[in-house]
């Protein structure tokens, strides 16, 4: 028996494995697959204020061993969430974290609050690199004043654990870590996903109908690990990894670099159970090795 | 009914056509209810090239050997994969998967319509329909006579109209050209194919005031409502084709404009 | 029988397929497979001044889809590839480019200088985007002010076609494709290498020995061709598209998000005539679509 | 030799233990000259996670059948890909690869001494020496007795003296503690196996001044001389082991310090 507790800020997590925002629905979805209590968290999809249709069909192109979303943040908004899914979320033996989401810091910041008043709430992850949105999103996510500025109001309206979900489309992720360390964020999380497109040769037309959307998979895991690498020697707050995890090696590759816990996305689609053998992984792999806990690993990469 | 990922083991795979195979599959432990209209999701391992799993209707269940049908159009390379599986090796299926088609009620009078691939659905539907004790009409379309698939299936649960584009066989043109489609008097239509077929079908029964329902194959990531992408506009809103669907009925339905 | 002429600058190019630069070696390799001659231009191995050894070993990586390499641009140096590369080079019947490294402003400069002066090699490209050099390198690639000094200090010391090779590890590429455009670029080429990652779980290590390196193959594309598009919209110059180009239909998407031209990496490893077949395959194309020329289809998805 | 890509047809695909096999593949063009230690770029079709090519030892070569032949260890999904394809399938290969060893002259006494997989190139070594009039003798490491591959192949060829770890078949130990391998005095030694084991072969042979080679198996991307990836520390600098190699004579070689 290995523990494979960890913290982020002061909200422990059972173990360190997560199901990402937008690919795990509101976590019931997958309830036929796994007990979600034998997970760290969920985070929920993407909320808005406002209730949003997202983005026209079509919104998915499959690529070389990942796929390109453009989604664009449908959901039915913060009031629709309170009254009929909150309600059903809070019966969940997980934490369960929401994703948040805004056109203006205004509406990043009004979210928050509301959901800080939610109390099965324990934390939100501030998504500030969302690249299938006009407004908003990675727009945030890629200007380095413009991140300290949502981040830094964030903080103020919410008084929970605040973790800063950041780009992958930038010349310096460590320049964002340290902004959201800076400005009070309890872990950032990363990788949302990386900027992409695809064409159909055959129409000669763009796959999305927003020509450009975000991608996912294996494809991105080597620039997700370094990411995650980089940052974690940056910045002494917890690191949240993921991009194209698929099992417990690649969960491990993640910690090994620095990250205290991961996030299972994409992998879902076609393994709906995967974050629970990345779990069960994890834990057969410290046995083995004869580590106590996950944390031991955490960086290891730096150390040997 | 619960949705479940399991191995199931491949008893035959029949080459109809060039392009088209009938996979048939039995579940170690037992089927589980399969609506007509349902989907499976279907891994393709051993293809480099195919990442998501890959949607397909139920073309038919026999829940006394516990094997479920597949009728496979080879598109690319994962239904290309799919066609080299010989009998003994596994497949990987999520499913039971989507919504269902609306059952008659005793005394309707009703078609199914299809072409092409779209056909898959429509030999559970027709069977559970006659097992409900109402007779199903089929009217199917395809290109040329010799693109013909599955004729005998269908016309042992009743009347087959087929149409052939070039009137190689049956009525030429369109399943929507056949006579008995616009001459006699629906109760409901069920309507699965390429998108102008079922558009043409649509017309036709939205101006006659026919119920109708169509089973729409939108891209697909996930299969199980958690990816948003299949995302279809209807009258209350985006929905997803893979849970709110793949059944529409046609008055709920805005057709996409894009793709 | 489709024109598959096109032009950078003033260099015309019998079709628009080349050999990327780290992938063909001096060419000669791939002698066998293929006739150089059916290629448009062939860009032959990152080279410096001195002499380098590169990079230890490990130098490689597989990933999903993909590979990293920490090569570390090893070659013999300018000398010696003008007394005993050069002389073969001069032979081909094929346009051959020489990619310029350098780990100072001053020896990209000198390196151009001598370049400059080989009758045979009509252009050169400068590679201000190798994430495998502690020095020099993607430093330059990725900061705008040193990019526009080393690409004004090169043009003015190099007469000849200058292509500019840009890195994917930015923010914003059309930043730097209208820097290299302004600075007298008469092309740019894009991308090389994302920076990537990959660790060893059983042994608990970085696969490569540099810990990180740089990613290839299909699993970039989806970013690769979203840069093109981005590129070919901000500058007037031909943009070279490059980045998991495995086959026609790959190329075809690129010269259709707006790439004059392409280039085969990765590929050749596998398959080492690629770009053979990725020239028969655009002619193909354009005859059954029966446009006149690649030229027609370049940038199409952008007016269809 | 020209290089080549080629498809070639499987012949046999034998399993000796759980982990290895051999494979015969036949070029239906005729095969071009190959040279004992040199090797093949297998492409692995239908596998998910393989994307570049496998490099792999010819094992033994039939001019008169035209076959080729490999032994494989399983080590990860493109072997274990490749251990399954079946007589009548074919395998795409880019070959002959690398430099060759360098063949005794008459008169000389020669060593072949390897384990595991690194087994594979010695068996073809040893027949082109028979061939060459001079007489081979193999100095073979194992696991344990359940290990041991190919013994009835060698022993065609000549001498064959067998070390197990555990000491249940042969000499109890490593290659390099056979008594026949320290006592005898040999021109030449070739050696082919485990880091670890080569560069024990290696020290003893500099200790008493016997020429050697060794064939190392770096990771190899292209194989063609083109990435650099495989790089060889050697005395006159890195070097391509795809291209200067795969084997080296002992004197070269800086043993790389990392991997
Ligand atoms: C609910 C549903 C049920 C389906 N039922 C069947 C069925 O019973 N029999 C059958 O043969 N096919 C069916 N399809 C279509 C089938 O899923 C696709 O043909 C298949 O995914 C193509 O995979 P591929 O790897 O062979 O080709 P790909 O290379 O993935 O695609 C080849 C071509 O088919 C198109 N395509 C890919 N996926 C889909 C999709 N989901 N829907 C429509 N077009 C697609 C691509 O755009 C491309 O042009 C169904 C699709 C859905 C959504
Ligand atoms: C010149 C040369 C000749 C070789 N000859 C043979 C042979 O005759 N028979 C045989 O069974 N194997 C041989 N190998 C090793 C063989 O190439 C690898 O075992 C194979 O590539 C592993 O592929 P995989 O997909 O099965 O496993 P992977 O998942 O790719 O690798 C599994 C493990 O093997 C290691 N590995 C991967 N590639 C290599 C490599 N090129 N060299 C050494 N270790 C590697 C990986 O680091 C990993 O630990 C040779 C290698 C070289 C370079
Ligand atoms: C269909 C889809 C929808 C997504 N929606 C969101 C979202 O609403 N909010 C968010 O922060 N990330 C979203 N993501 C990004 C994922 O959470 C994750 O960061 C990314 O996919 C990389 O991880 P993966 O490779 O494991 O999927 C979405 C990803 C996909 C594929
Ligand atoms: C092994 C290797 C070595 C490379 N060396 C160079 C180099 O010397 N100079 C350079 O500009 N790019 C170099 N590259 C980058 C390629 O030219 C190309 O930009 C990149 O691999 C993306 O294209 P691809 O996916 O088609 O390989 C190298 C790539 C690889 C894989
Ligand atoms: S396919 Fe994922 S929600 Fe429908
Ligand atoms: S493997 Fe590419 S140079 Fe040796």
């Amino acid at each position: 028996m290995a523990d494979l507790r960890i913290k982020i800020g002061s909200l422990e997590l059972r173990n360190p494995v997560m199901l990402a925002s937008g690919t795990c629905g509101y976590g019931s979805e997958l309830e036929d697959f796994m007990d979600l209590s034998a997970l760290g968290a969920i985070i929920v999809k993407g909320t808005t204020l406002e209730w949003r249709e997202g983005n026209p069909y079509p919104r998915m192109a499959e690529t070389a061993a990942g796929m390109l979303n453009a989604v664009g943040l449908q959901n039915k908004g913060i009031d629709y969430f309170e009254k009929n899914i909150y309600p059903r979320l809070a019966e969940y033996d997980t934490h369960v974290i929401v994703n948040v989401n805004g056109n203006t810091i205004e509406e990043y910041v009004e979210l928050s609050r509301r959901l800080d008043r939610l109390q099965a709430i324990p934390a939100i992850e501030l998504n500030i690199s969302c690249p299938n949105v006009k407004r908003g999103g990675m727009i945030f996510g890629t200007n380095p004043s413009s991140a300290r500025e949502v981040i830094s109001a964030v903080r103020k309206a919410y008084s929970k654990t605040l973790i800063v979900k950041l780009s992958p489309n930038v010349t310096d992720i460590t320049e964002f870590a340290r902004i959201s360390e800076e400005e009070g964020a309890e872990a950032i999380s990363l990788v949302n996903t990386l900027l992409g497109m695809a064409i159909d040769v055959k129409t000669m037309k763009p796959k999305l109908s927003t020509i450009t959307g975000g991608l996912s998979g294996p494809a991105i895991k080597p620039v997700a690990l370094r990411m995650v690498w980089q940052a974690a020697r940056a910045v002494a707050i917890p690191v949240i990894g993921l991009g194209g995890i698929m099992n417990a090696d690649d969960a491990l590759e993640f910690i090994m670099a620095g990250a205290s816990a991961v996030q299972v996305g994409t992998a879902s689609f076609i393994q709906p159970d995967t974050a629970v053998r990345v779990v069960n992984g994890i834990e057969k792999f410290l046995v083995e090795k004869d580590f106590d806990s996950v944390s031991r690993i955490t960086g290891i990469i730096n150390r040997i | 009914m619960k949705k479940r990922v399991e191995y199931l083991t491949v008893t035959e795979n029949k080459k109809l056509t060039d392009s088209f195979f009938v996979l048939k599959v039995r579940s170690g432990g037992g089927l589980p209810e399969i609506k007509p209209g349902q989907f499976v999701q279907a891994l393709v391992t051993d293809s480099p090239s195919t990442f998501l799993r890959r949607p397909l209707s139920v073309h038919d269940v026999d829940y006394k050997t516990n094997t479920l049908s597949l009728l496979v159009q080879i598109a690319g390379p994962g239904t290309e994969r799919l066609s080299r599986l010989v009998p003994g090796e596994t497949i990987n299926l999520l499913y039971p998967l989507g919504n269902s088609f609306t059952l008659p009620v005793t005394g309707e009078k009703v078609l199914l319509t299809g072409g092409g691939c779209g056909m898959a659905p429509l030999l559970y539907l027709g069977r559970k329909i006659k097992e409900s004790g109402v007779q199903p009409h089929f009217a199917l379309g395809f290109r040329n006579r010799s693109r013909i698939l599955s004729y005998e299936e269908f016309s042992a649960l009743g009347p087959v109209w087929l149409s052939t584009e070039d009137g190689s066989e049956g009525h030429r043109g369109f399943v929507t050209d056949i006579p008995a489609f616009r001459g006699d008097k629906w109760d409901k239509v069920y309507s699965c194919g390429p998108e102008p077929m079922m558009k043409a079908v649509a017309a036709l029964c939205r101006q006659r005031e026919i119920f109708c329902e169509v089973s729409l194959e939108n891209l697909m990531a996930c299969g199980m409502g958690i990816c948003l992408c299949c995302t279809v506009p209807t009258t209350s809103g985006n929905l997803s084709s893979c849970t709110d669907g793949p059944v529409f009925n046609i008055n709920d339905l805005k057709w996409q404009t894009s793709g």
